[in-house]
């Protein structure tokens, strides 16, 4: 299988988009930085023991599903939307939803515009190849307006066309509009429509057909979770790891039971996943949150007990 | 030639032996085509026996059934009538048509471009030669998708939006009140007409009965000025003098058409500031400005080498034969060495057709909706048939290819220069 | 040297008249800096056959090609069948269209058949009617003894072939001078003598003729003088009789010393 | 004028003298070649005008440059407000836009393998080098690859067998006849190629390790990877395209059939679709189970892509050669292959060598295509840098730079091929 | 027609042997539908020296190409040396290693040097070491007298001295047979002499020589036979003088006024 695969090859292959700000891009030195890349990171920790062992395989809205299809890739983290058609058609299987998105316009605020109703006759930026273009064409369809589509083939080139004027509107994933809109100049110019016209659950995909490396992605990306919800961080899971009268806490670090075994994995495997970059809660203010230029809000990310829709499965 | 000397008499016939498969030149030649076609065969069936593998493996089968399932997606730019709700096949049908569009207006611009900057080249004027040498070579020595990439950046950075035309204090205006050139596109005036004769129905398309009219006489008229013209050469032919006849074509190709449109009653429709954008007009989009400039001005470079290149080849002696013979400069142009550039120009200008016609594939780098982006990209994305999808992608360059090839080859068999 | 011609001919038989038909006045011309011909003073008179030879680069192509104004001189005067040669473009046309010229490399058009070599110049310039120039185009093509190549193109002929169809070419416009430049220098030794051939029966018919060629047989066969330039200027002037057997200047005797030892 | 008859002969020869005025000078310069005409003199003004307008637009942004800044808000501070370029974008990234992420301590390994191919190419194209260096030539590819591929250096050696095991053995069967002995000789070595190489390099490799830090080809990007795929591309379908050419030209209908199917389809397809091919079809083609790396891929099918048109230009060169040649090689019994090999070939491909520097060319800028499968190439690294943060935004630097490389590339390389043809023209003569 | 061979050789000198050489009987050959040999026979004994003469296009080339298979007929049998031409390839091998071939446009490669010219085939096709080669190839060289040239390449030479090459060329493979094709027709006409001294030095030497040509001098010097050839056909087959001074054949004596005259 895909683990073993994996194993001797020592490297875990991740694919990602070659440049989403926030979510992977290399920085100047060439290492790859952000949400989706984290996440690998996790994943070749726990299968690995090392965080940095893995190759980052950069593809298009294009390549993904072939990578993934032909074992060019081993898990593709690159905000990918479940949808029902990928999941059977495309014959992928999705090993759980990582980030709650939603599509969502960004427009000037010098037009006036308030809501996506008054965008009839409007020019649209739209990344090309993605289930947002669908979107959009449904909700201008059902709400019989109509509007001009400039497809462009990257979030840069997007923003570039935006910025420019080349179009009124832009729309995308909240998220990625936006750390979008958090690069301008002068931020307070452009607002974010309040209406969420799609559901965009993304998460990490493998191939159909190995249910043990699905498992492993999947139940990684919950030990994250219940880290959070168990308040397991970066800095005190060592310490934690040694024993705690959680029991949770203890068959989620290996100390206690042999979770780690079930997966094909050692017991340690969750340890060290929280330990790459820290628990869900980690991640994200690291990569999105607020001290970092793309100041997200957690919002339907937030824990299940903050208002939000993150749920780990119990570990037992 | 009798002989007395004995000579070794061989065998008229030999029989056939193994050893001649190789050593015989009638044989040797079926052996090794016959091994040939047996490494052929046995690598195509490899091939296909791992692609019916690999499809088994991954569930898939081999149709083209998706041709025919709704796209969902948007075109922009459409020639044909198109909505989301139509399918694929309707879909690629339409980049297609993008397509080819842009391959003719490419190819035009290509070859004013190239014409002139070649003619300039050769011009004695050293400064506008050396600015065309400038120009051919920084469009030559750099990759095509960049400079698409940055004739992309100028139609969006360095053109003014739309709303700059508006209010009172506008910091753009429309050209002679017709042309608005914005970063979403240039809009130019459409032709309209206030009696509409109607569509005509023919299943895939629906062309306006309007166009076919003026179409069809614009055709009429030609053919006829071409009468007039055969009828002027064989005056000539007859008396020698050739009678002056530009102004009797001018109208025979003139008056008709514009009676015609008069009659449907044509005017233009103006674009016009309204809501987000220009409405009205005909609009040219940024996609469809940045390819077609960055293809036309980028073999533009190519082919003013091979004008000048062609020019070139008719050597001084050619002219200077002529002059000999009393021939003006402008007769000497067109009777002596237009038609024999022309050879020399003519393939390599189908060549660079050719290629006009493949890089329009780049149009994905600036989000123009051609064949590539449209089948072989959307349709490929969303259906996941990217077997089927690149199969026929490829089957429809090559033929678009072999019939620009075909017309190179029927034209040189046309007028290829007969030797000794 | 071979002597290609055998026969000498008669040249009582063709009569020189007193019209002239060509006059260079001190005519000057400079390439830039560089003075390739140099107080030229040459009077041609109808009939006459003259022979230019000299050195290479000596200036004997430029001269002939000022003659039809393919180049420009600087100072001085060419006065051609009456008709001064200025920066007048009518003046230069209706010479172009009395002289004809015949080139070393023969500059036929190879994009059109042989008639339409010789028909072209005729029907555009001389707006004659078409059978007319066809008639005589086959005429001259006749002459020169090629009429059935007459719808071949020019690539499918010999060199030789190629050379007589440039000078029926030439003939069609029915010029009153031709020139040559070296019309037998680019062909191969067994072509030479049907060129020459021809040249000489055109000679016979009193055609002038201002020739430049390094055939001296010809030469003395048909010309009634020879010119010898050296260094873009006319440095002797004879009869061919003289001109071979008693030269008068250095120059000259050296330049024949070395020709008719090559 | 004084009528000279009979005879005229010149006493003294005429000095030459200076050319009337009018006839030169800066004036005459001027009126000749700046306003002959009234278009030309049309032309000049609005050349100048056209100049001088690209000059006042664009070189103060270019002389009000930044060098110095970490991003591009830095860059718009220190500008503050002026008009100017930010090449500090580039002083930042130079190194990822030539090598990728190639790690930058052994950046010397590329740029040994690329000093090398100079010399390399060195027998090649310029004719006074002495021959020998051509043995280099040979041995260049599998360095190179050692170089920048890292890893022992007996694979490549133990590569380099193969070809020696075919050679052997060719001679050792030439008895058998051309046929039969090249068969043979080209089984062995792909058994060999087959065989071979894993368990004798280990064995090699103990014995006396010579091995550099593996780079994958995952971490090349930049110039470096289009350097790669294009002179990979171009060295492999040097081959490939001769065997092609001869093909096209054979008299066997099937042999030249399959190759003009072959050539006729590769030139009418465009390269982004191959390119496709390698990234989403390839494995469709192979073996279940079968993948390798998306580089190789591409270079496989850009080697496919090229060698369509190595075999027309060869083909070309061939095609100039006379007659005679063959015929004379064939009645001194020279047999086809050696006649190819040492009689043809070596004029047919001296012929083509400004055409093959020109398919190179074509073939380097068209690596920038690989953008679209998700390689790194210039343009797509310029893409990466525009989306991180600190230089969101930045646009006409990144172009200019990498139009500036490109440039210089493919300008010295398309003058040399035009002095390669202006030297075989006089060569011929 | 200038003889350019004064003197006549000793034909009795040169023995011939009874021993067959080159036999050809009936053979026949097409182009396309086009009938260029029609019923060639012929014999050719060691030793002997064959002239081939003919008008242009009558098949003299093609009858010679056929000798050593560079060109295939289509009916009847060419023996070569005791050796059947047929489309076995092993044979036409071993039949070109015996017999040296001259062509009019000398076929030199370019590419390589004089001295590699002339030990490329010894090398490659008799496998002769490299040494040998080259010291066979100097000796072959000094006989065509231009040993000093051995390191120039072919362009650097004349025409003259390239054809003798040419013919050294042949000579390293030791053939038994040398065909010539015009050897001396695309030559300068200072250089033809020195081809054919070769030529005849080679003819003293006793080799079997068949030779296209028009050069009556050279035939009249060295030929056992002359063999008069048109339209694809042997018209006839006589000893030199008898051949020059008395032609059988109509055709033949017409051929023999035009080369005369010419
Ligand atoms: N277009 C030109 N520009 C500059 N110099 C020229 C030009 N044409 C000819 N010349 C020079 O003028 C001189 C005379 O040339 P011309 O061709 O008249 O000589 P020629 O006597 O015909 O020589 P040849 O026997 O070689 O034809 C030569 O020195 C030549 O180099
Ligand atoms: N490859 C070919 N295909 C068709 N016809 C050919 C070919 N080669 C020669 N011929 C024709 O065959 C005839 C004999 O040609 P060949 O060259 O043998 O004549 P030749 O006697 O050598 O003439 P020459 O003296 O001109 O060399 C000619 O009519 C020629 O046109
Ligand atoms: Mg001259
Ligand atoms: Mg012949």
């Amino acid at each position: 299988g895909t683990l073993d695969e994996v194993k001797s090859r020592g490297k875990l292959n991740c694919g990602v988009s070659s440049g989403t700000a926030g979510f992977s891009a290399p920085d100047a030195k060439g290492v790859w930085q952000g949400f989706d890349v984290a996440f690998c990171r996790a994943v070749a920790a726990a299968v690995l023991g090392d965080p940095m062992k893995v190759e980052f395989v950069p593809t298009t809205g294009q390549t993904r599903f072939t990578a993934l299809a032909s074992g060019e890739i081993d898990v593709l983290s690159r905000a990918t939307t479940w949808t029902f058609s990928r999941d059977t058609d495309l014959k992928l299987t999705f090993a759980g939803t990582n980030f709650y998105d939603g599509q969502v316009f960004l427009v000037k605020k010098e037009l006036g515009v308030s809501s996506a109703k008054d965008l009839n006759g409007a020019t649209v930026c739209i990344q090309s190849g993605t289930t947002t273009e669908l979107n959009l064409a449904e909700y201008f369809r059902i709400n019989k307006m109509t509007y001009e589509p400039v497809p462009v083939d990257s979030s840069a080139e997007g923003e570039r066309q935006y910025q420019a004027g080349a179009c009124d509107v832009y729309t995308s994933d909240g998220s990625n509009l936006a750390s979008v809109r958090a690069s301008f100049p002068n931020p307070s110019d452009h607002v974010l429509l309040p209406e969420i016209i799609s559901k965009e659950p993304l998460g990490p995909i493998v191939r159909q057909g190995d249910e043990q490396w699905a498992d492993i992605v999947h139940w990684t990306e919950s030990a994250l979770f219940a880290a959070e919800e168990l308040g397991v961080t970066k800095a005190n899971v060592d310490q934690l790891a040694d024993g705690s009268d959680n029991p949770e806490i203890n068959r989620l670090l290996g100390k206690e039971g042999d979770l780690g075994k079930m997966l094909g994995l050692d017991a340690e495997w969750a340890r060290r996943a929280i330990a790459a970059g820290g628990n869900y809660g980690e991640i994200f203010a690291t990569n999105l949150g607020d001290q970092t230029p793309i100041r997200l809000e957690r919002g339907l990310n937030a824990l299940w007990t903050k208002g939000g829709l993150m749920y780990a499965q119990p570990f037992r | 030639m009798a002989n007395a000397i004995t000579f070794p008499t061989l065998e008229p016939h030999q029989a056939f032996r193994l050893s001649m498969l190789l050593n015989d030149g009638r044989y040797r030649s079926y052996t090794i085509q016959i091994f040939v076609l047996m490494c052929l065969m046995l690598g195509i069936a490899w091939l296909v026996d791992n692609t019916i593998r690999n499809l088994a493996l991954l569930g898939k089968d081999f149709s083209f059934s998706f041709l025919w399932s709704t796209a969902g997606y948007d075109i922009n730019q459409r020639l044909i009538e198109y909505d989301t709700q139509m399918t694929h096949g309707r879909a690629a049908l339409v980049g297609l048509l993008n397509t080819v569009v842009l391959a003719v207006l490419s190819c035009a611009l290509a070859t004013i471009i190239g014409v002139v900057a070649g003619v300039l080249r050769l011009s004695g004027n050293p400064i506008v030669a050396r600015l065309t040498v400038v120009y051919v070579e920084v469009f030559r020595n750099i990759p095509l998708l960049l400079w698409i990439l940055v004739f992309g950046a100028i139609m969006s950075e360095a053109v003014p939006a739309p709303n700059a035309f508006k209010g009172e204090n506008a910091t753009a205006g429309m050209i002679l009140g017709a042309v608005a050139i914005t970063n979403r596109g240039v809009f130019i005036p459409e032709p309209l007409f206030t009696r509409d004769l109607g569509t005509l129905n023919l299943g895939i398309v629906e062309p306006s009965l309007n166009a076919i009219a003026v179409l069809v006489v614009v055709i009429a008229c030609v053919l006829i000025s071409r009468v007039l013209v055969r009828h002027a050469n064989r005056v000539q032919s007859q008396t020698g003098v050739r009678p002056v006849i530009w102004w009797k074509t001018m109208t025979v190709l003139a008056a008709p058409p514009l009676l015609l449109l008069w009659a449907l009653g044509f005017h233009l429709g103006y674009p016009e500031l309204r809501g987000f954008n220009f409405q009205g007009g005909f609009q040219l989009r940024n996609a469809l400005i940045a390819m077609w400039l960055g293809l036309g001005i980028y073999t533009g470079a190519f082919i003013a080498e091979n004008v000048r290149a062609g020019i070139l080849a008719i050597s001084k002696g050619q002219t200077e034969a002529a002059h000999a013979l009393g021939l003006r400069p402008g007769k000497t142009m067109r009777l002596v060495i237009l038609p024999q550039a022309l050879r020399v120009i003519v393939p390599p200008l189908i060549s660079q057709y050719l290629n006009i016609t493949k890089n329009t594939s780049l149009g994905l780098a600036v989000g123009y909706m051609d064949l590539r982006s449209t089948l072989g990209g959307i349709t490929i994305n969303q259906t996941g048939r990217e077997l089927e999808g690149m199969l026929l992608l490829m089957l429809i360059y090559l033929s678009l290819s072999l019939i620009i090839s075909g017309s190179m080859n029927a034209y040189n068999a046309r007028v290829g220069l007969k030797e000794r | 040297m071979e002597p290609h011609i055998e026969t000498v001919i008669d040249r009582n038989r063709m009569m020189v008249s007193d019209e002239i038909a060509i006059r260079i006045e001190d005519m000057n011309k400079w390439y830039g800096n560089y003075h390739v011909l140099r107080d030229i003073n040459l009077t041609v008179k109808r009939g006459e056959r003259i022979v230019v030879a000299g050195p290479s680069g000596s200036g004997k192509s430029t001269m002939i090609r000022c003659i039809n104004r393919l180049e420009e001189h600087q100072a001085g005067r060419i006065i051609v069948d009456g008709i001064e040669l200025s920066s007048d473009l009518k003046n230069i046309d209706k010479v172009r269209s009395e002289v004809g010229m015949v080139f070393q490399h023969f500059n036929l058009f190879p994009h059109l058949t042989i008639l339409e070599n010789c028909t072209l110049a005729p029907i555009w310039v001389r707006e004659i009617p078409r059978k007319e120039a066809i008639d005589a185009a086959m005429h001259f093509l006749e002459k020169v003894k090629i009429p059935e190549q007459a719808h071949k193109y020019p690539g499918q002929l010999s060199g030789g072939q190629q050379q007589r169809v440039a000078i029926a070419r030439s003939l069609c416009m029915k010029p009153k001078i031709m020139l040559f430049d070296e019309p037998t220098s680019a062909l191969h030794p067994e072509m030479i003598k049907e060129v020459l051939d021809t040249m000489i029966e055109l000679a016979e018919e009193g055609m002038t003729m201002l020739c430049v060629t390094h055939e001296m047989g010809f030469a003395q066969a048909v010309a009634n003088r020879v010119i010898f330039m050296d260094q873009g200027q006319i440095v002797e002037e004879n009869n061919p009789h003289d001109f071979f057997n008693n030269p008068q200047s250095e120059r000259t005797r050296l330049f024949l010393s070395q020709i008719i030892r090559h | 004028m004084t009528e000279r008859n009979p005879a005229f002969v010149r006493g003294e020869m005429l000095p030459a003298r200076e050319p009337p005025a009018g006839q030169t000078g800066l004036l005459k310069l001027l009126r000749e070649n700046f306003f002959k005409d009234w278009l030309s003199a049309l032309l000049t003004v609005m050349s100048l005008i056209v100049s001088v307008w690209f000059v006042c637009s664009v070189f103060p942004w270019l002389f009000d440059s930044v060098w110095n800044a970490n991003s591009l808000s830095e860059c718009r501070q220190i500008l503050a407000g002026a008009e100017g370029a930010c090449f500090a974008v580039i002083r930042d990234r130079w190194t990822q836009l030539l090598f990728g992420f190639y790690p930058p301590e052994q950046y010397w390994r590329p740029v040994l393998a690329f000093a090398l191919m100079i010399v390399a190419l060195a027998p090649i194209l310029f004719p006074p080098v002495p021959r020998g260096l051509l043995r280099f030539s040979v041995v260049f590819p599998g360095l190179a690859y050692w170089l920048i591929w890292g890893g022992t250096l007996w694979l490549p050696v133990v590569v380099y067998g193969g070809f020696a095991v075919g050679a052997v053995l060719l001679r050792m069967t030439g008895r058998l006849g051309a046929g039969p002995g090249a068969g043979l000789a080209i089984v062995s070595a792909l058994t060999w190629w087959f065989v071979a190489p894993g368990p004798v390099t280990t064995v090699l490799e103990q014995l006396l390790p010579l091995s550099l830090a593996p780079v994958a080809s995952r971490e090349m990007g930049g110039f470096l990877l289009s350097i790669v795929i294009g002179v990979t591309g171009i060295s492999l379908s040097l081959p490939l395209g001769i065997v092609l050419a001869l093909g096209r030209r054979s008299k066997m209908p099937l042999v030249k059939t399959i190759s003009v199917v072959f050539i006729e389809f590769i030139r009418g397809v465009p390269l982004i679709t191959l390119l496709f091919t390698a990234s989403l079809l390839l494995n469709y083609f192979l073996p279940p189970g079968t993948t390798f790396d998306l580089i190789l891929r591409v270079i496989i099918m850009v080697t496919l892509f090229a060698t369509a048109y190595m075999a027309e230009v060869i083909r070309g060169g061939l095609a100039a050669l006379p007659r005679g040649q063959y015929e004379a090689a064939e009645a001194l019994g020279l047999d086809y292959w050696k006649a190819q090999r040492l009689v043809i070939m070596p004029q047919a491909l001296k012929i083509s060598i400004p055409g093959i520097v020109n398919s190179f060319i074509g073939l380097f800028k068209d690596t920038t295509l690989v953008v679209f499968i998700g390689l790194l190439d210039p343009i797509a690294l310029s893409n990466s840098i525009r989306a991180t943060a600190d230089w969101q935004g930045i646009y006409w630097e990144l172009f200019i730079f990498i139009g500036a490389l490109f440039f210089v590339f493919c300008f010295g390389m398309s003058r040399y091929s035009m002095h390669l043809e202006r030297r075989l023209k006089t060569d011929h003569r």
